[in-house]
């Protein structure tokens, strides 16, 4: 069969997951509250599992997609992580609102 | 791959160890492991650089991961030494907490020896998220959780950056394996976005060293971790990222482009003026390191300069400072234990109740200032001749200058301890922080004395 | 035997003393003072014999790095004003009490152990470290066992120490270019490096900051007057007896050496600048209130007549500057010794509160008055032997150096003998100068004695130091 | 032998010092007295001894005994040189040296440092015959700062009155500033001649051809300017005055007979180079001339009785130098030694009446002791008369000397100015010393009761030094009397130009007559006013006018003051004041900088979350977009 690339273009994928990529950039600069701040920074990460499948069809081998797998895990792990020490936030602050974090400074 | 095995292994231990009830023997047994593995791995230099056939592609065990992974493994032992009297209020913990910090060290083993881009990324992930939690472990401290959170958030968004970063790489080439990678970029017709990924790779990684401009998280998390915590980032931490900054650099490309070199040198000169000017004011001691810190990580990017053989240089320097560090947090550790804040306040008169403390903490500082027969000097000394080799006159001079400007602040802290009176007399001192701090300052100023035996492990 | 063994013996000194408690640490450190003078000398027998009492070993391969000493007469003679020099000042502060003086006499020891491997290493790097050591304990001694206000004091110390530290730290630089090209540090092998005059001038310019703030010359000087006044006075010996000529003897041995273009391309201006400050520290020793700064600035004047000596490039004027290092060295420690015995006295330095002493401790103005009269550089004290042979140097490059350096003579003389009426003459002092006492007589008689000796006789020191100048200039003249 | 002698003779005086230094104290007073002066008496010996060798075999005695000082490239040794010129000094330093001693013995008696006294003279006869028999420039220039040195001493002997340390202190400056010019003139000399050797130095220069050699000019310039300090002349005179402030026997033998004639004796020793540079011959006879008119015109006025001394003294030494800038050098010595005598013996008698009147020095407070004190009035007036130039006594010939051969000199276009100058100078000499004679022994005494009360003739030890020196300046003048020219012989193998000796001719007995005739004015005039018109010079606070100016001796102090001290203490307030600090604040300007920066710094450092991640952006952004630029620039 051939390669789906063929008809759309690597370079679509590419301009599509960097779109991506960005709109989870700005959601980590511009949103406040920490729970949409955590997706936005999951859309990143999923911008570039995106890409990496892509690319694997690109250059027909697979081990890009396995590279997806090591990603998701890891962003997974690192998600639950985050949400621990936000739950722990949360008691202290009573408040998720990353604005609220200054009392480091200085 | 011996150590990396033995490692986890031994993390493995230590959570089974909490189901067993072992919590007292706990850190002992752990520093014998440690020691031991840490044999195994000096051990490897009878077999010279030779990559694993076991592990085809994935891990490459030569001399470079070798010898940092010893300087990982001795910091290591130190933190954990001083993990006991750390933790012994919370000794339910104390199993998870030694845990963490042993599979941190898998990932800062895993993050010098990949010979593949994912190895990589799972290392740098492993350290990461050992390093979230171990900021944000008192639960109940605000500070401490923002510190945390501030970490987590920008560090996953590194993370973010440095998979794009491999994924572009990927793309280029098509491959994971380092080795591959490398003989493509010889030739040409790499297509853009190659450069892209090495550069967001770099910048990711310039973000976990805390170079200028990805540095604000630095002081902050620094301040808001407890004490062992910001130990372990300003030494083990820092000195991990700079190993693999370099050792991705050295690994993928052909020496720095001219651009990147002096993208390179802005930022090392950045970091040195904003990290030591920043540093003068502060009253917070782990905040001032954290700054000094940044300081640091912009002279060990001079080796970046010259890429070809700055490797020995570069474990020096990163040995000098880690153990120059090492050796006063065992003091400010011991110093803030019971205090509030870490402000300079609490060390005036340190030299008359606790002489010996106060010399291993003068001694540190002025290792780091790069005062002769400690290796701080040493080190700062072959990174000058290095890059002046290199034709970077311009970074030596901001470097001398930044020297100067760190005297000033590093000073500030022993004059407190010498000419103010003490706020309070002197309270009994665990063996462990004598041990810890005259260990490290000794095997600083040991190594001093003797540089080829750092910087022959390598080369 | 060699020249290891002042080092070792002044290290295990140091060490020794430290762990002989508060109690013995002066006596087991003046012990070891004098046995290093002892063996000082005892080379120096060696050394006039022809016997070799040099030492080159290694020690570092990366980067290589010798353990170079080498003693010809100037590192000898050199080595010698800081043994002998040490037992006295540590002599004279028997008198004292200080706390914790175990570690105080330790800094001391450890002090001294730096400059003679100042004076001896010829391995850049190891020259290096041990100027930057000698800085340490100094800093030390000035800022624990200073005294003044606290905070100012501080201020004055750490001023001081960053400020040198920072001179040196180009000195660095220029040590680690010169590297690049030897890849060792002996100072021979960069002899034969054939430096362009641009590399020249900016190596020079590199030292020249380091020894400026070091010697100091003006307009580098500002951290010296408080630093005598605010260090302890052994501290303030220390430093005007033995530190400040390891920054001229640093000019004659690494800086003109190695940069001998660029020397004699500035040697005019240095010469200048060296003049401007000998007129510079008499005329602003003429109003000094405290008598430590005065010193401190009469000492000023007298190292900037030594720096224009040595940048003459002359045999008569390096061997008159080398003459007059010793002599300074002496009576500065001399002189400082003289305000401490009367801050003992009156627990003050202000010169207004002194005064009509000489009639109370006739004994103590005449040994004052000759002191004095030897840093006016009366013929028959061995200042007039090093102050004729630069002024002479000077005169034959330019007559004027001579004329306005001379005038060293007629401020010398103006501001010491001022002080000297102000603190010692007048219609007795109320309160009462007890009689001075044996310690203190005994040593200023011996330093007396050493100026007077060479004063009239000091073909010793000038055949010791003649044949080393000889050599030094071939290679300036190569 | 000959060197132990030698020794001997030098190192007596130093023995007696560290004798006294160290004995001093604990030895009763008489005895160190005795001691000090036995010291200089076998010095005196001693030259006695040398002089009559000299004088039978004419040879010359060289010593040198070490190395001292090697410069590159010549050799500096310490060597004595005994010859006609400083046998003669010799003779007649620890000759009147020993005199003097004798007196001090009684004159100092009641002073608590009695000892301390006569170390310092010892010390300085040590280190005057240093100069006078050193066979260098270098060794004469140890004597040369001695000397300084022990005048500071002594002039500040009582040291609790800091109006007298003041004076030693200007002693010593002003003496520093002659010294000064002295070594560049040394350092000049040694490099166009590479020794400084008196003997080889006259080889080279009889040999060679240096004449009108600028350096040469500029060296013997700077030469005389170190004599200018030592010996009193314009414009460096104005220590001598006030140096009498130390004990008067200091004042006879210091700032008389001996140190002040230094400079005199270290120009002859360098007549050879002088006759080569006629410019500076020329300058040294003007200098000379003013200065002995300028001094007599102060002394004029004054009131105090060593000041008038001191005064006659500088105008005295000014006639010398006269007579060296004309090239007459024996004249000038024959002046100097008769000068010694004479003024030696006034300056005694001064202190005879002093003692007598316990301190009192001011001449309005005297007057009338001719009956009390017969031998000091004798002896002082013999000597008076000599010094005005009355014949026969010897300053008479001695100054008659000098005004013949200012008058007779053919180099100097104005020579007859300078004799004019000269003669007015001595006209006025004789009027201020009569002046002083008549107001100090003659009419009613003007003191108090009590002071009247006590009124007694000295004591013999300082009486008979007073006859002494009296004989000798009644017939000093015969060691060259115009005819026999003794002291011209004897001084020939020193002087190199041959002085002429012109048979006594109608010219010359006019002179003597015009000299004499002035000196008699003078005395008329001063007989006139103090005697006839029994005037007593007013009250300080009266004195106005011209005479206001010259009694406060031209305010040259004050110009002095104004002109050279003000500033240059001026100028060390200003730096110490201003520019240390300032200077200071530049080195601490960086420091202040960097912390100011990390203030600003930490304003930056705001805690958001937001912020940071901005920054991160922003970098990456930056970074690539430069790359991307430098890429395609490239």
């Amino acid at each position: 069969m051939n390669n789906i690339l063929d008809i759309v273009g690597i370079e679509n994928y590419i301009f599509l997951s960097v779109l991506l990529f960005c709109i989870g950039v700005f959601g980590v600069l511009y949103r406040r509250n920490a729970i949409i701040v955590f997706m936005s920074i999951e859309i990143m990460l999923n911008a570039v599992n995106l890409l990496f499948v892509a690319f694997s069809t690109y250059h027909q081998d697979a081990e890009g997609q396995v590279f997806v797998f090591f990603s998701m895990a890891v962003a997974a792990a690192e998600v639950a992580v985050g949400l621990a020490i936000l739950v722990s936030i949360f008691r202290n602050l009573g408040s998720i609102d990353i604005a609220n974090l200054k009392n480091l400074k200085g | 791959m011996q150590t990396l095995i033995a490692i986890s292994a031994l993390g493995v231990f230590c959570l089974l160890a909490e189901i067993f009830n072992l919590r007292k023997a706990l850190v002992p047994v752990t520093i014998v492991g440690l020691l031991a593995i840490l044999g195994i791995t000096l051990n490897l230099w009878s077999i010279d650089s030779s990559i694993d056939e076991q592990y085809k592609s994935m891990i490459v065990f030569d001399k470079f991961s070798a010898g940092f992974s010893s300087l990982f493994i001795i910091l290591t032992i130190f933190l954990i030494a001083l993990s006991h009297d750390v933790y012994k209020d919370h000794q339910t913990k104390i199993s998870d907490f030694i845990t963490i910090k042993v599979f941190l060290l898998a990932g800062a083993v895993a993050m010098v020896s990949f010979s593949n881009l994912s190895m990589f990324f799972i290392g740098i992930e492993i350290l990461s998220i050992a390093l979230y939690i171990l900021a944000a472990s008192k639960r109940l401290d605000l500070k401490s959780n923002e510190a945390g959170m501030k970490y987590f958030l920008m560090g996953s968004f590194a993370s973010g950056i440095i998979l794009f970063g491999i994924c572009l790489i990927y793309g280029a080439t098509g491959y994971f394996d380092v080795a591959e990678i490398y003989a493509l970029s010889q030739g040409a017709g790499l297509p853009i976005w190659f450069p892209i990924g090495i550069t967001l790779m770099i910048i990711g990684m310039l973000f976990k060293i805390a170079a200028v401009p990805f540095h604000f998280w630095a002081p902050d998390v620094y301040e808001g971790s407890p004490a062992i915590t910001t130990a372990l980032m300003s030494t083990l931490a820092k000195v991990v990222a700079m190993a693999t900054l370099y050792k991705l650099l050295s690994g993928l490309t052909v020496g720095l482009t001219y651009n990147f070199e002096i993208i390179i040198v802005i930022v090392s000169i950045a970091s040195m003026t904003v990290g030591n000017i920043m540093a003068l004011r502060q009253k917070n001691v782990k905040r001032m390191l954290a700054f000094s810190g940044i300081s640091h990580a912009g002279f060990m990017l001079m080796a970046l300069l010259s890429l070809t053989n700055a490797a020995s240089t570069l474990l020096y320097y990163t040995s000098a400072y880690a153990l120059a560090g090492m050796a006063s947090f065992a003091v400010i550790i011991y110093v803030t234990k019971n205090k509030d804040n870490e402000d300079i306040i609490n060390f005036n008169g340190l030299g008359k109740t606790n002489p010996l403390l106060a010399a291993v903490l003068t001694a540190s500082l002025l290792s780091m200032a790069g005062i002769p027969i400690f290796s701080g000097f040493f080190a700062k000394f072959m990174l000058f001749t290095q890059t002046i080799k290199a034709e970077y006159l311009v970074v030596v001079i901001a470097g001398v200058i930044n020297s100067i400007i760190s005297v000033g602040y590093y000073f500030k802290l022993i004059l407190a301890m010498y000419t103010k009176e003490a706020t309070e007399e002197k309270q009994a001192t665990p063996f462990v922080y004598y041990a810890v701090g005259v260990i490290s300052i000794v095997l600083n100023i040991i190594i001093g004395l003797y540089p080829s035996l750092v910087t022959n492990l390598i080369n | 035997m060699d020249v290891t063994t002042i080092l070792i013996l002044l290290l295990v000194g140091a060490i020794a003393t430290y762990f002989s408690g508060d109690k013995l640490a002066s006596k087991v450190a003046l012990f070891f003072s004098v046995a290093t003078l002892g063996v000082s000398l005892y080379l120096l027998n060696e050394f006039s014999k022809g016997e070799t009492i040099n030492y080159l070993g290694e020690w570092m391969e990366y980067p290589k790095v010798y353990l170079a000493l080498q003693a010809d007469g100037l590192s000898m003679l050199m080595v010698l004003l800081t043994t002998a020099l040490t037992p006295i000042i540590i002599f004279s502060s028997l008198g004292n009490t200080y706390s914790n003086a175990k570690s105080f006499y330790a800094l001391v020891l450890f002090m001294s152990f730096a400059m003679t491997g100042t004076f001896l290493a010829v391995d850049g790097l190891l020259y290096y470290i041990f100027w930057e050591l000698a800085l340490i304990p100094i800093y030390f001694i000035a800022l624990i066992w200073g005294n003044g206000d606290a905070d100012k004091r501080k201020k004055a110390v750490v001023k001081f120490f960053i400020y040198t530290l920072a001179g040196s730290l180009f000195m660095l630089v220029a040590f680690a270019y010169l590297y690049q090209k030897t890849n060792n540090f002996l100072l021979g092998d960069f002899f034969n490096l054939r430096l362009s005059a641009t590399e020249q001038f900016w190596i020079f310019a590199a030292f020249f900051l380091a020894y400026a703030i070091k010697i100091p010359l003006i307009p580098f000087h500002t951290w010296q007057a408080k630093v005598y006044q605010k260090a302890p006075t052994v501290g303030t010996m220390l430093l005007s007896g033995i530190m400040l000529k390891m920054g001229l003897y640093s000019v004659i041995r690494w800086q003109i050496q190695i940069a001998p273009q660029a020397a004699k391309t500035l040697m005019p201006y240095l010469i200048g600048l060296s003049i401007a400050g000998v007129i510079y520290g008499s005329i602003i020793a003429l109003r000094q209130k405290d008598l430590k700064k005065l010193l401190a600035y009469s000492s000023l004047a007298h190292v900037g007549l030594i720096a224009a000596g040595c940048y003459t490039l002359t045999l008569d004027g390096l061997n008159g500057a080398v003459y007059q290092m010793i002599a300074h060295g002496f009576v500065i420690v001399g002189l400082f010794f003289v305000a401490e015995i009367i801050h003992r006295r009156y627990e003050t330095r202000e010169i207004s509160a002194m005064g009509g002493i000489r009639s109370q401790s006739p004994k103590f103005t005449s040994l004052f008055m000759i002191l004095v009269l030897a840093s006016v550089a009366l013929p028959g004290t061995y200042n007039f032997v090093g102050e004729f042979t630069v002024l002479y140097s000077l005169s034959q490059v330019n007559i004027w150096f001579a004329v306005f350096g001379g005038t060293t003579i007629i401020l010398g003389a103006y501001y010491m003998l001022k002080m000297f009426q102000n603190v010692m003459l007048g219609e007795t002092n109320t309160k009462v100068f007890a009689s001075i006492t044996t310690n203190e007589i005994i040593t200023l008689v011996i330093i007396i004695a050493f100026l007077l000796f060479f004063g009239l006789y000091p073909k010793p020191i000038t055949d010791l130091v003649n044949p080393a100048i000889k050599d030094i200039l071939i290679h300036i003249n190569r | 032998m000959e060197n132990s002698l030698v020794l001997l003779l030098l190192l007596t005086p130093f023995v007696g010092f560290l004798f006294n230094v160290f004995f001093g104290k604990k030895i009763s007073r008489n005895v160190s007295g005795t001691i000090g002066t036995i010291a200089v008496v076998v010095s005196f010996a001693m030259s006695i001894f040398f002089f009559m060798q000299l004088n039978q075999t004419g040879k010359v005695i060289q010593v040198k005994l070490f190395d001292w000082i090697t410069v590159s490239n010549f050799k500096l040794d310490f060597g004595i040189l005994l010859d006609q010129l400083s046998l003669l000094w010799l003779l007649f330093v620890t000759g009147i040296g020993s005199l003097i001693h004798l007196y001090s013995i009684s004159y100092m008696h009641d002073d608590e440092n009695l000892h301390k006294f006569f170390a310092y003279l010892n010390l300085f006869i040590f280190f005057m015959i240093t100069l006078v028999i050193g066979s260098n420039l270098l060794v004469m220039f140890i004597g040369w700062e001695g000397v300084g040195l022990c005048s500071y001493l002594l002039i500040g002997f009582w040291h609790k009155n800091q109006d007298y340390n003041d004076a030693a202190k200007k002693a010593f400056i002003m003496n520093r500033i002659g010294d000064l010019g002295f070594l560049i003139g040394i350092f000049i000399i040694a490099s166009l001649f590479t020794t400084l050797d008196f003997v080889e130095l006259k080889e080279i220069v009889l040999g060679g051809t240096n004449s009108g050699n600028a350096l040469l000019s500029v060296a013997t310039l700077c030469l005389f300017i170190g004599a200018t300090g030592k010996s009193a002349q314009l414009p460096l005179y104005t220590w001598l005055p006030d140096a009498m402030a130390g004990p008067t026997p200091v004042s006879a033998l210091i700032h008389a007979a001996t140190m002040v004639t230094a400079g005199i004796f270290m120009i002859t020793r360098m007549n050879f180079l002088f006759d080569l540079t006629p410019y500076i011959q020329e300058i040294i006879a003007v200098v000379g001339a003013l200065t002995a008119l300028v001094a007599a015109s102060i002394g004029l006025l004054q009131n105090d009785i060593k000041k008038v001394l001191a005064y006659s003294t500088v105008s005295q030494l000014g006639l010398m130098f006269l007579a060296l800038g004309l090239g007459a050098y024996n004249v000038a010595v024959f002046h100097v030694i008769t000068h010694a005598f004479f003024k030696a013996c006034l300056f005694l008698g001064s202190g005879s009446v002093i003692h007598a009147l316990h301190g009192e020095q001011d001449m309005r407070k005297m007057g009338g002791l001719r009956k009390v004190m017969p031998i000091t009035f004798a002896t002082m007036l013999i000597s008076t008369l000599a010094i005005s130039g009355i014949f026969p006594f010897a300053g008479f010939w001695s100054k008659d000397e000098i005004l013949l051969v200012a008058f007779q000199n053919h180099h100097i276009a104005f020579a007859k100015v300078l004799w004019v100058v000269a003669s007015i100078a001595s006209i006025m000499t004789a009027f201020y010393m009569f002046r002083l004679m008549y107001l100090t022994f003659f009419r009613e005494f003007r003191g108090t009761e009590e002071q009247k009360h006590h009124l007694h003739e000295s004591p013999s030890l300082i009486t008979f030094p007073l006859i002494v020196l009296a004989a000798l300046a009644t017939i000093g003048g015969a060691i060259n009397l115009p005819g026999s020219n003794w002291l011209n012989h004897f001084l020939e193998p020193i002087l190199v130009t041959k002085y002429e000796h012109h048979a006594l001719g109608t010219q010359e007995y006019m002179l003597m007559a015009v000299a004499l005739a002035g000196a008699i004015i003078g005395i008329g005039w001063a007989y006139s006013k103090y005697i006839k018109q029994a005037f007593v010079p007013k009250e300080d606070s009266a004195i106005t006018g011209f005479s206001k100016t010259i009694y406060n001796k031209y305010y040259v102090d004050e110009f002095y003051t104004f002109l050279i001290v003000k500033p240059l203490n001026g100028l060390s307030n200003f730096f110490r004041t201003t520019l240390e600090p300032a200077l200071g604040k530049v080195v601490y300007g960086f420091g202040t900088v960097a912390n100011g920066l990390s203030n600003q710094g930490r304003k930056l450092q705001t805690g958001s979350i937001g912020l940071y991640l901005f920054a991160f952006v922003i970098g990456v952004c930056a970074i690539i977009i430069y790359l991307f630029l430098a890429q395609n620039i490239a």
